[in-house]
């Protein structure tokens, strides 16, 4: 399987106006072949979102690629022209942000928000916007016209995460990134919609890269998991190997948590990760896990360990070299 | 902060401003009152340095005004005399907050010369001094009346926001009627339904009143959305589950989330206020003569002989800018302010 | 606490009773008379045992922050009672439910908007005690501090204010200021949803220490079966305003009874194969 | 429909409103159309107790007020003193005057405010941008009052323009086309005046408001789609920022009327200002109520056009839902 994507060594920075620069991003390294559907886990504030908005190029104003590079289809996206950029953000590559009720145009119907797209990025007349529209609202489970003339507040936040896929999916893009998708969801219509994703994702060969700060999600849709903390990947690789027998102290300790939550042995004292969160403005300078780590070594706290490579696993951990 | 340096800069430039307003007897050569029909519609003079014997003087010096010759309103520079400008002289008398006499002046010249420094007007009054006891009146309405509003619109807002029910919509409808009258119309209409005829002092607060009395609907809607929005907040609910009471919810919480309002509110209210006073006395309808107010000293220019050949009677439209911009810097300032303070 | 949760939660003498409650909202539009009544609650049953963790779980519109809002007294159901030491708190005058609100405290979903954002931490945690005229301001300011102590929060941040506090933190700030009062039930709204799974166990956490010492009772509230799973003695499922079903944690997901209950069950992710490693936690 | 019928009955209720407010203040007035009859010795008491009869001055309040609502009915709009004379009459010139001042002033204000506004939100971190600010700032800190003397002094030194009045002496003998030209050349003062006056702060609130949609999530989401920023700026972005544009226009009215009033005065415009001025120093009661009445008419109508453009250009209005 051909190569689809690949990110060396990125680099993205803040610059927020009291605070100086932080660093999102220290060092990113990781690749995604077609078809595949890679799972991104990490806490709030590992960079998980910056990554999926550096992909498409759609920084916020205040942060900026400092090094590094993203390349699609052996094509740079870093330092593209906006133009060119723009031809490939819909048709390419696809963003589905968090929050589905503000993905979305308030005063404009549905049916035109996708039209809108497939005319921007496919030949054809208006005739063809809207048939390649109803049908792919059809594959999402919002059929007939009632769907296609509604707004957006006359559907639910389940509905509306539907059309935002709908969106996402009728160019057939060949990589779709999905940002915690189902995170402001109910419990139940979050697992309709991880399925939903899951059979469109396999019947129209498209790649994912879904990010979110449950492993449990992850594990529902993805072959390979990327684990982050403090702007790094801290240790990828196949997800149920990953999950068996996970390597880096920190993933041992979320997905330790995970199964003590399934295993519902009721009101004992749940193993969490002692400490704070990193400070992304203050890292210290060894690894950035070493405060919380219980496993710490000597060298831990004097600088980063590399990334050791096995198979096709990787850890960035000094029990394993590094 | 730079924001907040730029803020305290300003603020200190208006109270510059109104500080001059209140030392206006000392600011300004002449009383505003005292005639001099010889000199009526007299350009402002020209600060001159270099005398006819073509010598540059250190003081400056100005030459008193002459009739041209066979006309009865052209004015031109009488060369004979020089009147060298002189500072901290003893003038006419005047009280300082209406209570001490003084008559130490800031600067002027001998007699029998008059330094009309923006010229004079029909009466051959000298329109610098009017300027600066002018000031006195309609800054301080503007402000008054600002205060008036803003506390009115603070009761009746927070009142009908916080307790809601009946009273809040009785509230709101009556708000709604103010808004629905063009402001300078309701302003007339209220200042019609008074009597015309005032002595200064009671004309100062009656514009004071109808001014604030127009004006207070707009800060009320807005008090009202606060506190409304306050009220829903969980902190609010958060402390109604203390056992906190209604009065101690409203000024412990959402009062304090109205300051910020308020303050910007003021801000863009008091330079609105300051030209309606200045529209009413422009129209005849706020304070009359010979009280000088930046109003009724435009008055003049609705004339047709005026506008065409006296230019300097414009001048004190234009005291007016200053403190426009003043006021609404201060305003955008407060604003961006309010919108960092509260998350 | 007895390893099955079950019958701490019914059989040992209840601490708060609800019987029949419900209420419903009304949408008047201004001027049009037409209203549509939506009922949120529609005669609620619901036991809670003294020192127990009991999780009320349902979707979203099935009641559940209602419901909240009623046993918290910050509003008034139409129908029903809710038995509170011997005292119907529906019953109740407005002077006497002030004086019984600090019993029972209401931890919101987002600390954010649950805490005045121009207060210092300090000022926000000794408010309550301010309200409740409690001891002199050097008492105030010294139980502050150590509920404060207690939910993990050195005195060095004392003067800092909400929006300098990461969202667990701010929770935290929630719980001491609620912890401040000596309350009997903790009514917790979505606590916990919005947080990593971290900070979630680390809260937890405090939560058991606080419930051993000072034998505090727990109403959980959530749509999330998985977090409620492993930390509830009791989950009571709430659907259409009503209390459906009730059984102890481990015994909901053996066998839920319900429909609505098998679809909650049903949508807890699941990872297959995964066993808690040894960590010395 | 509904949101219509209801805008309608408060505009009704509103205007109700005004007029009983205006009759109260009447009521508070000391002074009356016969103050100054009183002050002349010669009359005798006699003569003014039947003028006050002859005027039903006498009656009591609620009284005036029948009599008054029955005369606008009948389509007086109340009787001036001053003229003997329906006001009517009177009024129905001047409104059409100041309406032809205010109507194109709206037009034109809107007209320059829009792509004004548009723009200085695009442009909002150049330097253009800056000096766009600065420019509306200063002007914004000129008022109207200021703005009209001087446009009139230039006008009557230059004699570039007609100094004042709405048509000249000679207009009865123009040609139509003559006509036309002689009323846009004395319209043409007053309105750059009152467009001048309120333009300023007009494009400051679209600016402000395209600022706020411009980064609304579901603008990034478009970009994120790869739709042309043409499409972003006036398909997605302008339509969403109608609905606080258009409930800023009832303001913009109310603020032109204001103005128009001043400007009418000092540029002696016959619209309703001078005579509102006029029927206030001759304490002619019922024209000043029924010019105040007029003035609240219009902005009134102006706020209905506000509603109908909202309930165009919002579904969640059109719709009813909140």
């Amino acid at each position: 399987m051909e190569a689809l994507l690949q990110v060396r060594d990125l680099h993205v920075q803040y610059n927020l106006e009291k605070a100086g620069h932080v660093s999102a991003l220290r060092g990113v390294d990781f690749e995604m072949t077609a078809g595949q559907s890679v799972g991104v886990l990490g806490e709030s504030g590992c960079g998980k979102s910056t990554l999926a908005t550096t992909i498409p190029g759609l920084l916020p104003a205040g942060a900026s690629i400092t090094r590094g590079s993203v390349r699609l289809r052996e094509r740079e996206l870093v330092g593209l022209e906006e133009m060119e950029l723009r031809s490939i953000r819909g048709a390419e590559v696809e963003l589905i942000h968090q929050e589905p009720a503000l993905a979305l145009n308030p005063v404009l119907r549905i049916g035109a928000q996708i039209a809108d797209i497939v005319r921007a990025h496919m030949p054809g007349d208006r005739g063809s916007a809207i048939r390649q529209t109803q049908e792919m609202l059809q594959r999402v489970g919002l059929p007939g016209e009632r769907f296609f003339r509604a707004y957006p507040h006359q559907l639910s936040g389940g509905q509306r995460q539907r059309v935002v896929i709908a969106q996402a999916l009728v160019c057939r893009p060949q990589l779709v990134l999905a940002d915690e998708p189902t995170s402001s969801l109910d419990s139940t219509t979050q697992s309709e919609i991880l399925s939903l994703l899951q059979t469109l994702r396999q019947e129209m060969r498209v790649s994912l890269l879904l990010i979110s700060h449950d492993p449990a999600v992850l594990a529902t849709l993805c072959d390979r998991v990327l684990v982050m903390y403090a702007g790094k990947i801290v240790e990828q690789g196949p997800l149920s190997e990953v999950y068996r027998r996970p390597r880096h102290p920190y993933t041992q300790a979320l997905l330790s948590l995970v199964a003590s939550r399934q295993s519902g042995n009721g009101n004992v004292r749940l193993p969490a990760i002692p400490g704070h969160p990193p400070n992304l403005s203050q890292l210290p300078s060894g690894c950035s896990f070493e405060p919380r780590c219980a496993e710490r070594l000597g060298a831990c706290a004097v600088r980063e360990p590399e990334e050791v490579e096995e198979g096709e696993r990787r850890v960035r951990c000094f029990k394993y070299g590094g | 902060m730079s924001r907040d340096r730029k803020m305290w800069a300003i603020a200190a430039g208006l109270v510059a401003l109104h500080a001059a307003a209140l030392f206006a007897g000392f600011l300004a050569p002449y009383d505003f009152a005292t005639q001099n029909r010889s000199l009526a519609f007299v350009p402002p003079p020209r600060l001159r340095f270099v005398d006819n014997a073509g010598r540059v003087r250190l003081r400056p010096f100005v030459y008193g005004p002459r009739l041209h010759q066979g006309s009865f309103t052209e004015y031109e520079e009488d060369r004979s005399r020089e009147f060298p400008l002189r500072f901290f002289v003893l003038g006419e008398p005047y009280k300082i907050f209406g209570v001490w006499n003084a008559r130490l002046h800031l600067f002027g010249i001998d007699e029998p010369g008059r330094i009309l420094l923006m010229g004079s007007d029909g009466f051959g009054r000298d329109l610098f001094s009017r300027l600066l006891y002018g000031s006195r009146i309609s800054l301080f309405a503007g402000l008054l009346a600002a205060v008036l509003s803003l506390g009115i619109g603070l009761f009746l807002g927070a009142f009908s926001g916080f307790y809601g029910g009946w009273q809040d919509d009785a509230i709101m409808r009556v708000s709604e009627v103010f808004l629905a009258l063009p402001w300078v119309y309701l302003l007339l209409a209220l200042r019609a339904f008074l009597p015309l005829r005032l002595n200064p002092a009671g004309a100062f607060f009656l514009l004071i009143g109808v001014i604030g009395f127009v004006g207070w609907a707009r800060p009320a809607r807005l008090v009202r959305g606060v506190v409304l929005s306050a009220r829903e907040r969980a902190f609010v609910l958060a402390a109604r589950g203390f056992g906190a009471s209604g009065p101690y919810l409203l000024r412990r919480h959402a009062l304090p989330q109205t300051f910020g309002i308020l303050l910007t509110q003021a801000a863009l209210l008091v330079p609105q206020y300051i030209l309606a006073e200045v529209t009413l006395s422009f129209l005849g309808l706020g304070v009359a003569e010979p009280v000088p107010s930046w109003g009724n000293m435009l008055a003049e220019l609705q004339q047709y002989h005026v506008l065409a050949s006296y230019w300097w009677m414009l001048l004190p439209g234009f005291a007016l800018v200053p403190v426009f911009l003043g006021y609404y810097a201060l305003a955008n300032l407060l604003h961006e302010r309010v919108k960092f303070v509260v998350p | 606490m007895a390893a099955d949760g079950a019958q701490v939660c019914v059989g040992v003498e209840p601490l708060l009773r609800v019987e029949r409650l419900s209420k419903s909202y009304v949408h008047r539009h201004p001027l049009l008379l037409r209203q549509h009544p939506v009922t949120a609650l529609n005669g609620v049953d619901l036991v809670v045992g003294h020192g127990c963790f009991l999780a009320l779980v349902g979707e979203s519109g099935s009641g559940k922050s209602t419901l909240a809002r009623c046993l918290a007294c910050l509003e008034r159901p139409w129908s029903g009672s809710v038995w509170f030491h011997g005292k119907d708190l529906v019953k109740l005058g407005e002077a006497e439910l002030r004086r019984t609100r600090p019993k029972i405290q209401l931890i919101f979903q987002d600390a954010a908007t649950a805490l005045n954002p121009r207060f210092s931490a300090l000022d926000l945690v000794e408010e309550p005690l301010r309200i409740q005229h409690y001891g002199s301001a050097r008492a105030r300011r010294q139980k502050a501090l150590e509920a404060m102590a207690q939910v993990g929060l050195p005195p060095d941040c004392a003067q800092r204010f909400p929006h300098q506090f990461s969202g667990g933190q701010r929770q935290r700030l929630a719980i001491a200021r609620a912890l401040v009062q000596e309350p009997e039930l903790l009514v917790l709204d979505e606590a916990l949803s919005g947080l990593d799974l971290s900070l979630q166990a680390q809260i937890m956490n405090i939560l058991f220490e606080l419930r051993q010492q000072h034998a505090l009772t727990y109403l959980y509230i959530s749509h999330d079966l998985g977090l409620v799973r492993q930390v509830a003695d009791e989950v009571a499922v709430m659907d259409g305003g009503r209390v459906v079903e009730r059984a102890s944690a481990a015994e909901l997901f053996r066998s839920p009874q319900q429909p609505v209950t098998q679809a909650l069950v049903r949508a807890v992710p699941e990872i297959a194969g995964i066993r808690p490693v040894a960590g010395s936690w | 429909m509904r949101y219509l019928v209801r805008r309608l009955l408060h505009a009704v209720l509103v205007l109700w409103g005004v007029s009983v407010l205006s009759f109260l203040f009447s009521e508070m007035a000391p002074g009356d159309y016969l103050a100054e009859m009183r002050m002349m010795p010669q009359i005798s008491k006699e003569t003014i107790a039947a003028q006050r009869a002859q005027y039903g001055l006498d009656r009591p309040l609620p009284i005036k007020y029948a009599r008054w609502l029955k005369s606008v009915a009948r389509g007086d709009l109340g009787y001036s003193f001053a003229y003997n004379m329906p006001a009517r009459k009177l009024l129905g010139v001047r409104a059409r005057n100041t309406l032809m001042l205010t109507c194109t002033a709206v037009l034109l204000s809107w007209l320059f405010a829009i792509p004004l506004g548009v723009w200085a939100a695009h442009h909002q971190r150049g330097w253009a941008g800056r000096v766009f600010g600065a420019g509306t700032s200063v002007l914004l800190a000129i008022p109207d009052l200021l703005l009209a003397l001087v446009f009139l002094m230039v006008a009557v030194r230059t004699r570039l323009l007609p100094p004042g009045g709405m048509v000249s002496v000679n207009f009865a003998e123009l040609t139509p086309l003559g006509k036309l030209q002689d009323l846009t050349a004395h319209m043409l003062l007053p309105v750059v005046v009152i467009v001048l006056g309120t333009l300023p702060m007009l494009v400051r609130h679209v600016r402000a408001a395209m600022l706020e949609v411009l980064d609304a999530a579901f603008i990034r989401a478009a970009r994120g789609h790869g739709l042309p920023e043409r499409w972003v700026l006036f398909r997605y972005a302008l339509p969403a920022a109608a609905n606080p544009l258009i409930s800023l226009f009832g303001f913009s009215v109310a603020t032109l009327l204001s103005a128009s009033l001043l400007v009418e005065v000092i540029m002696s415009w016959p619209g309703l200002g001078p005579m509102l001025l006029e029927a206030i120093f001759a304490r002619d009661l019922y024209l000043v109520i029924g010019a105040v009445v007029l003035s609240t008419l219009f902005l009134v109508a102006g706020n209905l056009v506000a509603d109908l453009l909202l309930y165009a250009a919002d579904p969640r209005i059109r719709t009813g839902e909140p």
